[in-house]
């Protein structure tokens, strides 16, 4: 039975009136509330490749675009490709890459010395057999760090344009300042100097293109940037007639997924497919979103598993299971028993009370057990010495108390489903008492908690 | 109607702001988000989100018709897929631009707006037309901008850097349509190849194609034919439906397509070069791109005609299927002859824009260039001012909304 | 939900001294090289490779029916060989999986028809969905569910994982009980 | 399968020298297998339709099954159908096998299915997991993989395994017994 199945399984209502598995809450200490993702506020804490499992800081992340600088993606199965190394008889006209040999000048090869093997490396996709050498990119003498990525051909004239738009933007402020203040003819000076503008909103007022000498930003060199503004074309390119006649081999047709892969190319023929950087992933740490604290903070290395705080439900609120096997038939009272294990370090009393929800969720009605239920603390150690310490009496009585084990019990639920509901829900409430784990010495003092509790039995 | 959402976040490090964050329009279903004064968008998504423990995908256009609290959870989902997985940068308190289809219904806007501000709690969100955010990777204020998407194509003519609202027009004739077509005619008479038998019909096997087989084989295989050929086609069809092959012009290539594995789909080449036909001809009210364009011209007032039929911008998904856009030209010189609008169109030459950017996004380019200037913060709506209203300005709202509050801002112009 | 109890016939199984359950109908090559640290279960028909390298199972692991546990095969430069393959504790593989990984961290879960390609690397509390194919040299980070062909990172694992995956497989192996007559 | 006498197993059985088959492989009709060849343990290989001849250098992994199935409404008596496999081929975990013909240099990956009406050249590698069933030439050096089943040519052949077909051939008598052919040459 696989872990996703069964997680569903058990819920509890948390404290934003949502149904949750148990195994996605987390349970905050300084509001004693149960806390699932959608009421914690998400924070990213570290980038780090996936592939390499090296951390980056944020702001070395902010710079290359999110993007590993050693990993790459096969451009056309999106797998991670590996380096492999070839050797390439340096002077000869090797025979491994076609390419290549065209590149090297054959007058070149008659001085070179006799052929020395070179080691050179490409990448290599394990699961499509895409190599860089389908891309037409040429094996690199060093192992990484040699492969760059396609520019996007039109940078120049995008930076021009936002360059543009800034400028625009700071003449508009200045205007609405001048609009905003038109009485104080001193402030308008004062706020010119601000931004070093007399002379433009002089000239603007005066009826002249703001392009002149002056310079905008200070330190900066004086030409304003000109904008060149598209100018549409009416002679448009034919359709080039090989559409109509060239078999269409879908080999070299690239698919939707492996062009917008890379939105800035979005090359439509696989022989332009060019490997593109690995993005990264990110750590998230979680704040719960009424007092801020911290729920949540994973380690600092990528490939650890351990938290430097982990408020999870499972470590500090009972768990209800329910104990498979049961046939449950309309309107028929059946007995079920459900277990309830104690996660904290002292001996914890629980009772269980019906449903104070309005809208009941469960569609059963149930007996629940009118006594209370104590359960011993989790011992740690237990797991490990099989011996199985002597049970202290606990003075069960057998109707309720079915089995006991180290921290656990199973009690006895006679339920029966109103109609032929196809998942039986019973929902009741918990009332148990909580010691909050302080760091001073005597035993911290018991406040009694309550959470909803919903239980899918057939 | 089709929602459009890009994202975009702006990542300068080295302005007074902390960084914005603008999310622009979705294409095709696809959803473009980036930072804003970058020179494209970071990731093309599809607009859904995928719950792999309970195997289900949910596409965010379904889930708008529903009701508002499942859109609110879908959206909010998917924005968190968008922040921590794509752009991997915290939400709080960083500028958003949203670039959105003028007619984004108010329901939709609305429930974005309240999850980007309660739930992620960033600091200001913007709500820019895809059409006027065109224009700013052209450097141009006036221009006709046609906007070719997945559920609906939507013309809007924009002078001097103010979209004429009075003058907008639509047909759900697009991507969508497209796939339409092409399934229907590999229904009628595509022959596949199986396990068993050779060139048996598609429809024995099967009732329906999925929508991204029928992406992939538009994307693929698919083109805009030239006008003559396109007239011979129509010639070639009787009157009572059937083709008469003989007047059929010579056909380009069959394509073998194999789908799942077990079947391999014979397409002919008609069905290759009609399947965009779909975009030129004629429904009943007489409406098709080319109408809805020169409608949009007539519309304007008429000094304006000529300028902006000599600006015109296609942008959208649909608009990179090769031939497009000289079919276009082709078609709007034919229609313009014709007595319908020979007399009242002067017009007679059409001129076509190339923005530095891939059609698909070059409006949440736009958005980009415009999020990057510092006009951004007095255009967006801030956290405190959602938060005391809680609705977000719409184009339809402006004029109750500056008459009844004398903010100090100037009206819009 | 608590483990159902799970019955397999007594002649059918061989219990070792540490507590592992290993089916006789599974093949086990060279099975000198094999270390199986206790409380493990291999079910029936499995083939574990020790003869082309030495394999190390964890505690507490679940081993599903018809997988093949297969170290990988690597070239070198200088010559060739079998990478040893390592499996962690608390690891549950289920059936009919075909697990060619390098090594596989702790509190890992496998599903159903897997393939994981030539020497991956398998981190702690990571998961692999049902009939996933992982390829040759994939590296699953922690907490992550990887799926589909070929296997991405599709969504994340809780914080629990670890205390799921322990209380799962050692439920299971307290319920998997021989069939008394 | 063991039940039949093993004269008679062997000599319907055409093991070259050189070639390493692990006992606890299920080999069933009139098979030739050829020089360097490695079938590893728990293989399966039915001759039903017909013999199988195998070539040189071939490797078989575990579970993986090599069928010559007898087709509906064929009667076993009349039809002789030879299922010819070439040289240099992998076999890996769990994949099955119905091809009649298959080329030099092929990799039927993990779990992949081959039906009975394809045809694989030289240089095809069938990705994991994939099934292939439809009457098709798979041309040469086609690499099939991915969910979508997506096809690509690839520049050059994959490399033959000789490195590790000699490593196994070195390791694997060590700990199975192997079958041995009862005539010594072929």
């Amino acid at each position: 039975m696989a872990t996703y199945m069964n997680i569903e399984r058990v819920k509890y209502m948390c404290s934003c009136d949502k149904w949750t598995a148990f195994s996605l809450l987390y349970f905050c200490k300084h509001c004693l509330k149960l806390r699932c993702s959608k009421c914690v506020t998400h924070e990213v804490d570290n980038h780090y490749c996936p592939n390499c499992l090296e951390n980056m800081p944020s702001t070395e992340a902010m710079l290359k675009k999110n993007r590993c600088s050693s990993c790459f993606d096969c451009p056309c199965c999106q797998h991670t490709l590996s380096t492999r190394a070839t050797t390439l008889l340096v002077g000869a006209t090797s025979p491994t890459s076609p390419d290549s040999s065209a590149s090297q000048p054959s007058g070149a090869a008659e001085e070179a010395p006799p052929a020395t093997p070179k080691k050179v490396y490409y990448l290599a996709c394990g699961f499509c057999r895409w190599t860089s050498r389908d891309g037409g990119l040429q094996d690199q003498p060093v192992a990484s760090g040699g492969w760059n990525e396609e520019e996007n051909p039109h940078n120049q004239q995008i930076s021009n344009l936002v360059e543009y738009y800034q400028q625009m933007a700071l003449v508009e402020q200045v205007e609405r300042d001048r609009k905003r203040t038109p009485s104080r003819r001193r402030a308008l000076l004062q706020h010119a100097d601000k931004y070093g503008l007399t002379s433009v909103v002089a000239r603007h007022r005066a009826g002249l293109s703001p392009h002149s000498p002056s310079s905008l930003k200070k330190g900066e060199d004086a030409k304003l940037v000109e904008l060149e503004a598209s100018e549409a074309s009416d002679d448009i390119a034919l359709l080039s007639e090989d559409y109509y006649n060239k078999p269409v081999n879908l080999n070299e047709v690239c698919t939707i997924g492996q062009s917008i892969s890379q939105p800035e190319l979005q090359w439509d023929t696989t022989s332009k497919l060019k490997p593109h950087r690995k993005t990264l992933l990110v750590k998230r740490s979680k704040r719960c979103r009424e007092c801020e604290h911290n729920l949540i903070k994973p380690d600092f290395s990528p490939s650890s598993i351990k938290f430097k705080i982990q408020l999870i439900a499972i470590y500090l609120v009972p768990e209800i299971r329910v104990v498979p096997g049961v046939q449950l038939h309309p309107k028929k009272e059946s007995r079920v028993i459900l277990t309830l294990s104690n996660p904290s370090q002292y001996e914890m009393h629980v009772i269980v009370l019906p449903s104070e929800l309005p809208e009941d969720v469960g569609n059963c009605k149930v007996v629940l057990p009118k006594t209370e239920l104590v359960l011993a603390a989790k011992d740690e150690t237990a797991e490990f010495d099989d011996a199985g310490e002597p049970p202290r009496d606990y003075k069960d009585d057998p109707q309720v108390v079915v089995f006991r084990k180290a921290n656990k019990l199973g009690f006895v639920v006679k339920i029966t489903p109103n109609e032929s509901a196809k998942e039986a829900w019973v929902s009741f409430m918990i009332k148990y008492d909580y010691r909050q784990v302080a760091l001073e010495a005597e035993a911290p003092q018991p406040t009694w908690l309550h959470q909803h509790v919903a239980c899918r039995i057939g | 109607w089709s929602e459009e959402e890009t994202y975009t976040a702006n990542k300068d490090l080295s302005t007074i702001f902390n960084t914005r964050y603008i999310p622009g329009t979705r294409e095709t279903w696809n959803v473009r988000c980036g930072f804003a004064g970058e020179t494209g968008p970071r990731f093309i998504i599809p607009s859904e989100v995928s719950y792999p423990h309970a195997k289900k995908v949910v596409k965010i256009s379904e889930c708008s018709r529903l009701t508002e609290s499942y859109l609110y959870e879908t959206l909010v989902d998917f924005i968190h897929m968008l922040y921590f997985r794509h752009l991997l940068v915290n939400p709080k308190d960083r500028k958003v631009v949203i670039i959105e289809s003028l007619l984004c219904p108010s329901s939709f806007r609305n429930t974005l707006a309240k999850v980007l501000f309660k739930h992620y709690e960033v600091a200001s969100v913007l709500f820019a037309p895809n059409h006027l955010m065109a224009l700013f990777t052209l450097g141009v204020q006036t221009a006709l901008v046609v906007d070719v998407g997945y559920t609906e194509t939507f013309a809007l003519p924009i002078y001097d850097g103010v979209p004429i609202l009075g003058a907008w027009q639509t047909l759900p004739v697009a991507g969508q349509a497209i796939h339409g077509s092409i399934e229907k005619k590999l229904l009628e008479n595509c022959k596949v190849t199986t396990e068993l038998a050779e060139n048996v019909l598609l429809s024995s096997l099967l009732d329906s194609i999925k929508e991204d087989v029928l992406e992939d084989i538009k994307v693929r295989m698919c083109f805009v034919t030239k006008m003559e050929r396109a007239v011979e086609y129509q010639n070639a069809i009787q009157e009572d439906g059937s083709v008469d092959y003989a007047k059929l012009p010579p056909l380009p290539p069959i394509v073998d397509y194999p789908v799942d594995g077990n079947k391999i789909l014979h397409i002919c080449g008609s069905i290759r070069e009609t399947a965009a036909e779909v975009l030129f001809d004629y429904d009943l009210e007489q409406q098709s791109l080319p109408s809805v364009i020169l409608d949009c011209i007539l519309k304007c007032p008429i000094d304006m005609r000529k300028v902006l039929s000599e600006n015109i911008v296609v942008t959208g998904g649909t608009a990179t299927l090769p031939g497009f856009t000289h079919r276009l030209q082709g078609e709007l010189l034919r229609l313009v002859q014709t007595p319908k609008y020979a007399r009242s169109l002067a017009v007679r030459r059409f001129a076509f824009h190339a923005a530095p950017a891939k059609p698909n996004y070059t409006s949440w380019l736009g958005g980009a260039i415009f999020g990057a200037s510092e006009v951004l913060a007095s255009r967006s709506v801030s956290k405190e001012s959602y938060l005391e209203s809680g609705v977000i300005p719409d184009w339809s709202s402006i004029a109750e909304r500056v008459s009844t509050k004398d903010d100090d801002r100037p009206t819009i112009q | 939900m608590e483990a159902a109890d799970v019955y397999y016939k007594k002649p059918e199984y061989i219990e070792t001294a540490s507590g592992n359950k290993v089916s006789r109908q599974s093949v086990l090559c060279g099975s000198q090289n094999i270390v199986i640290n206790g409380k493990s279960i291999v079910m029936s028909e499995c083939i574990i490779r020790g003869d082309l390298a030495n394999v190390r199972i964890g505690r507490q692991c679940i081993i599903g029916t018809r997988s093949v546990i297969r170290p990988p095969f690597k070239k070198f430069s200088k010559g060739v060989a079998f990478f040893p393959l390592h499996i962690g504790d608390n690891v549950f593989i289920e059936e009919n999986c075909v697990i060619n990984a390098a090594q596989i961290g702790s509190y890992v879960h496998i599903g159903k028809n897997c393939i994981i390609g030539r020497r991956c690397v398998l981190k702690d509390c990571c998961a692999i969905a049902d009939n996933t194919v992982l390829p040759p040299e994939t590296v699953v980070p922690p907490f992550t569910l990887f799926s589909g062909s070929p296997g991405h990172y599709v969504a994340d694992m809780p914080e629990c994982t670890q205390d799921l995956m322990v209380d799962v497989t050692k439920s299971f192996y307290q319920h998997f009980l021989p069939m008394t007559k | 399968m063991e039940a039949s006498s093993d004269s008679a197993r062997s000599s319907r059985l055409k093991i070259a020298r050189g070639a390493v088959v692990c006992a606890g492989t299920k080999l069933d009709g009139y098979i030739t297998i050829g020089a360097r060849t490695v079938i590893h343990p728990r293989a399966l290989i039915i001759a039903e339709a017909g013999p199988i001849v195998i070539g040189e250098g071939n490797l078989i992994e575990e579970q993986s099954t090599l069928y010559n199935r007898l087709m509906e409404g064929e009667d076993p008596a009349s039809t002789q159908r030879v299922m010819t496999i070439g040289n240099n081929n992998v076999f890996e975990v769990g994949s099955y096998c119905e091809a009649v013909r298959l080329g030099d240099n092929n990799i039927l990956e993990a779990k992949t299915k081959v039906g009975h009406g394809v045809e694989l050249t030289n240089g095809c590698i069938i990705g994991a997991g994939c099934c292939i069933s439809n009457k098709e030439i798979i041309p040469e050096n086609t690499v099939i993989s991915g969910s979508q089943q997506m096809r690509r040519l690839q520049l050059e052949r994959p490399a033959p395994q000789t490195l590790q077909l000699d490593f196994l051939t070195k390791i694997l008598p060590n700990h199975h017994h192997l079958i041995r052919s009862s005539k010594p040459k072929i």
